[in-house]
This record gives structure tokens, C-alpha cells and sequence, in this order.
């Protein structure tokens, strides 16, 4: 996992897998940059080809975190494997997703 | 592969284990053509099978010390089975309600997922405090 | 990790287990400290299981179908242990010569690179036809 | 495993792992090549993260194949761990090594 700082957006890039071994640190930290400032957050997805319900939980904790913030959170690049799980659970009516990583970051609303 | 192929793997359910099981379970499933030549069931199976680990490491064992898991695959030309074995507690999947929809909660949709996937989900709780999952997969054979 | 982490895996000795299996064992091993600190002790360490497996199939199983096989990994913190147990042909270990510096065969260094990389190679034949070799390497412990 | 002729040199690069799983294909695929002619041959390991025994032995047989046939063998960017296996094993003795993939494929005798 790390983070990038694109003028006044936020990107943090997940790991190969975002399974439950990793999950509880990554809600963590976006949890505590959203109670810091109201955050535009890009979560890029480019390098996870894997990611589990667990993942999927963080994702959810994190965009409420932002949201309670006054912050915003988009999705950039999942896998095939992220969209299939997106769409199944429904996610994908909750997340903003983008195929582009410039696309995600130019999209917020400031 | 003609025949049956069945390994069994007995470990502690801790969280360590995850992602070497993971592993070979993948690996495994690439020896298998009608898996090999379907990256999306592949994933879909990695994905399974990480549930059901999950799903025993956090709840069977949701108090104390985690305890053993047996792990059985048994790859077969048309048909991927999955058995988990655990002596933790022990639950009803029937009353299991499906992931509402509307709901953005963190949890609650491994099992719905594992069905969703999986053409058989039969779970048994035996008297002597065993617990068994039993997840299968019908997987397509080339040329018929 | 403070205590020990004991695994199991029983499988057909197939050649198709063999790339699975060191997936599994490596991912294992990088869970622990002083495993993970050391590429070259990995690299050790997954050679050696390896050609253990190898020596199983080529040998214990080298007439018709592959027997089982039965692996247990012994993960201490300052110890490492696999044991292969099989039901095959056995062998004397101490019959085997080390591999001649000028010879080019094309065998023949298996046990003796075993030997090389771990502490201990002890090989036990049981009357009741199973066999087992357990291969241990002491690991250093950070800070001691 | 791939193959690629510069010049008067073939160059075999093999895989992430020379294991029991494809030894036997290189070793006849070396032999093959041997029989037809007089080869220079470098053997690429660069991808290559693990060797075994087995793999040892197929480069053993390689070698002989192509001394037996007049031709000759090389070994470009092994691994740690191969260079560590061949020296343990004293294969260092009998192959010639090159760190760099130009020197070996320059060294031929020609
Ligand atoms: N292997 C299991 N052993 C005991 N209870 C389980 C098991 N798997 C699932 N459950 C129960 O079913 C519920 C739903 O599981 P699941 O859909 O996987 O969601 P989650 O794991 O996120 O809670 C769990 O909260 C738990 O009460
Ligand atoms: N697990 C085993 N069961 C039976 N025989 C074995 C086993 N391992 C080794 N051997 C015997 O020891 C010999 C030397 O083994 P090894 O040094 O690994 O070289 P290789 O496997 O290349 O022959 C083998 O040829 C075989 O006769």
C-alpha cells in the first residue's frame, strides 16, 4: 500500500491483494486521513488482481468515513476480478469506477 | 487428468495460513484444464475458497485460540469440491438472510457469495462437534 | 510468531503436486521472521523440500502409480522441520555415496544437497512398510 | 522456455523455474538441436528463480549432447541461487558462466 498526493487529491494504491490480512490497515488509515480533513480520495486498484469481501467491507467503511467527513471517494482500475465482485455485491451502485486513474482523480466536484 | 485428485491439509485456522493455502489451491486448480483455460473461475474459486477460510477462522473460532481445519480438494475432470472441516462453533446457513441490497454494511456477504458461485453448498453439524462445509463446482467439459 | 505452527498435507505423490506444494511452503515460510529475513535461506529451504518430493516420487514410487505422500511442515521459531512420510520402497540413506567432484552424471545429488543445506537428515524405515525422512534446519534467532 | 538465434548463436531462455516439471523437455529440446548441428548454444537463465537437481542434470546432458556433436555451451545470468547450486555441486567447474548475455553469446571460439 501507498499513498500519492496529486495537487488536492489523495491516491492510495493497494497491494496485490486486498484479502483480510490486509483490510483492517487500509480502513484504518483512510479512516484516520478522513477524520484529519475532508478528503477526495482515488483509490487505485491497478495492482490488486485479488480481492475478497473483507476488501470489499474496507472499501465500504472507507467511503463512509469520507462521506461523515465532507470527503469524496472514487474507485480507479479494479481487475477483472474486482468488477465481477462490485457488481455481484452491488457495490458498484456505491462506488464511482473508473477505467482511468486521471479520469478518477480529475472527476471531483471542487 | 482422468482420475481424482484429492489432497487433504490439516492446519490451525490462523490467519497466517490465508494466503500460503491460498496458494496452492490456485496452484492446484491450474493443473486442472477445464479451470486452466478460465481465469474468471479461477479467480471465482480463489475467491470461494478464501471465504471459507475466512468464514471458519472467524467464526467457528470467533472465541480464543484458533483451532484445527481440515482442508480436502478433490479435483475431478467435471466436477471441483471443496471440504472444510472445523470443530469450532457451529451455525444454520438456511437463516443466513441475503446481502440487502441498500445496505453498505462491512460484512455478511461470504456465504451469499459462496453461493452465488458454487453449485452445491451443504453444510453439516455433527453430534460429535464436527462441522463440515462441502462446496461444489460443477466445472464445464472441453468437448462435450 | 512464538509457538509452533505445525501443518499437515496429505497428496498422491503426482508430479502435479510438486509446483503447488513449493507455492504452499514457500508462502508458509515467509510468514516466519527468520525465514523472511533471508532470501538465500528460503531459496535453501525450498530446494530442499523439493528434491525431498522429487526423491518420493522418483524412488519411494518409482514402480507403477505414485502412493501417497504424506508432508508435515514443524515451524518453530528457531527451528524448521518437514517430515515425508511415505509407503513405498525404502532405502539406506548411508549407502548413498556423495556425488563425484569429476563426474558429470546426470543424477545422483539429491540426498547429498539435502545434507548440505540442513542440520539434521534422519531416515526411519517402519516394518509396518512406511517410511519417513525428516529434515531439520536450526534458524537463527534475531537477537540472541 | 523460448528460443532466439543471433547470428551463429541460439539462445535458450528458460522459465521461472528449471524444475522436474520441464527438465525433460529441455533436456530433448537441447539434444534435438545438438543432433542437427554443431551448435553454439547460451543458456539464458535470467528469468530463471529456481533450478534443481533435475535441472542440473538437463544441463548436464545438454552439455555433453553438444561437446559429443561439436558443438559448445554457455550459461548466462544465473540467479543466486543457481550460481549457489553450481558451485555446491561444482558445476561452476564444468560450465562456462557469463553475468552479461552479450559476453556469453561473444565468447564463442569462432
Ligand atoms: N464456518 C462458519 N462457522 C460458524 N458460523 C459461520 C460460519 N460461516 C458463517 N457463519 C455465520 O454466518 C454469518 C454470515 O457469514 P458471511 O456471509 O460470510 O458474512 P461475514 O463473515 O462477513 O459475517 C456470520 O456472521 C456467522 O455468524
Ligand atoms: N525417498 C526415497 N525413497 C527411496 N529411495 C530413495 C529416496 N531418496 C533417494 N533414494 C535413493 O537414493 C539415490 C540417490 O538419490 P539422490 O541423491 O536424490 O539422487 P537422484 O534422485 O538424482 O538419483 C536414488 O537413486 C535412490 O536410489
Amino acid at each position: 500500500m501507498d499513498i500519492e498526493k496529486r495537487g488536492t487529491v489523495t491516491i492510495i494504491r493497494t497491494d496485490e491483494r486486498l484479502d483480510a490480512i490486509v483490510a483492517p490497515q487500509f480502513k484504518d488509515t483512510v479512516k484516520k486521513m478522513a477524520e484529519e480533513s475532508a478528503l477526495h480520495l482515488v483509490v487505485d486498484l491497478a495492482k490488486t488482481r485479488f480481492i475478497d469481501s473483507s476488501g470489499c467491507g474496507a472499501l465500504v467503511a472507507s467511503i463512509r468515513a469520507l462521506l461523515k467527513n465532507g470527503g469524496e471517494m472514487k474507485i480507479a482500475r479494479p481487475s477483472a476480478q474486482a468488477k465481477t465482485l462490485f457488481e455481484l455485491t452491488r457495490l458498484h451502485r456505491v462506488f464511482e469506477i473508473f477505467d482511468d486513474l486521471d479520469q478518477a482523480v480529475n472527476s471531483f466536484s471542487s | 487428468m482422468d482420475d481424482e485428485l484429492a489432497v487433504k491439509i490439516e492446519v490451525p485456522a490462523e490467519l497466517k495460513l490465508l494466503r500460503p493455502l491460498n496458494l496452492f489451491v490456485r496452484g492446484l486448480m491450474e493443473q486442472a484444464p477445464a479451470l486452466a483455460a478460465s481465469e474468471k473461475l479461477l479467480d471465482d474459486m480463489e475467491l470461494v475458497f478464501n471465504e471459507a477460510f475466512m468464514n471458519v477462522h472467524d467464526h467457528a473460532y470467533r472465541f480464543g485460540a484458533k483451532g484445527r481445519l481440515s482442508v480436502e480438494i478433490i479435483l475431478r475432470q467435471d466436477r471441483l469440491e471443496f471440504r472444510f472441516e472445523d470443530e469450532g462453533e457451529s451455525f444454520d446457513p438456511n437463516l443466513i438472510p441475503p446481502p440487502d441490497p441498500d445496505e453498505t454494511g462491512e460484512r455478511g456477504r461470504g456465504v451469499w457469495l459462496m453461493r452465488q458461485f458454487m453449485d452445491q453448498f451443504i453444510y453439516r453439524s455433527d453430534t460429535n462437534g464436527k462441522n463440515l462445509l462441502r462446496l461444489i463446482k460443477n466445472l464445464p467439459v472441453p468437448g462435450r
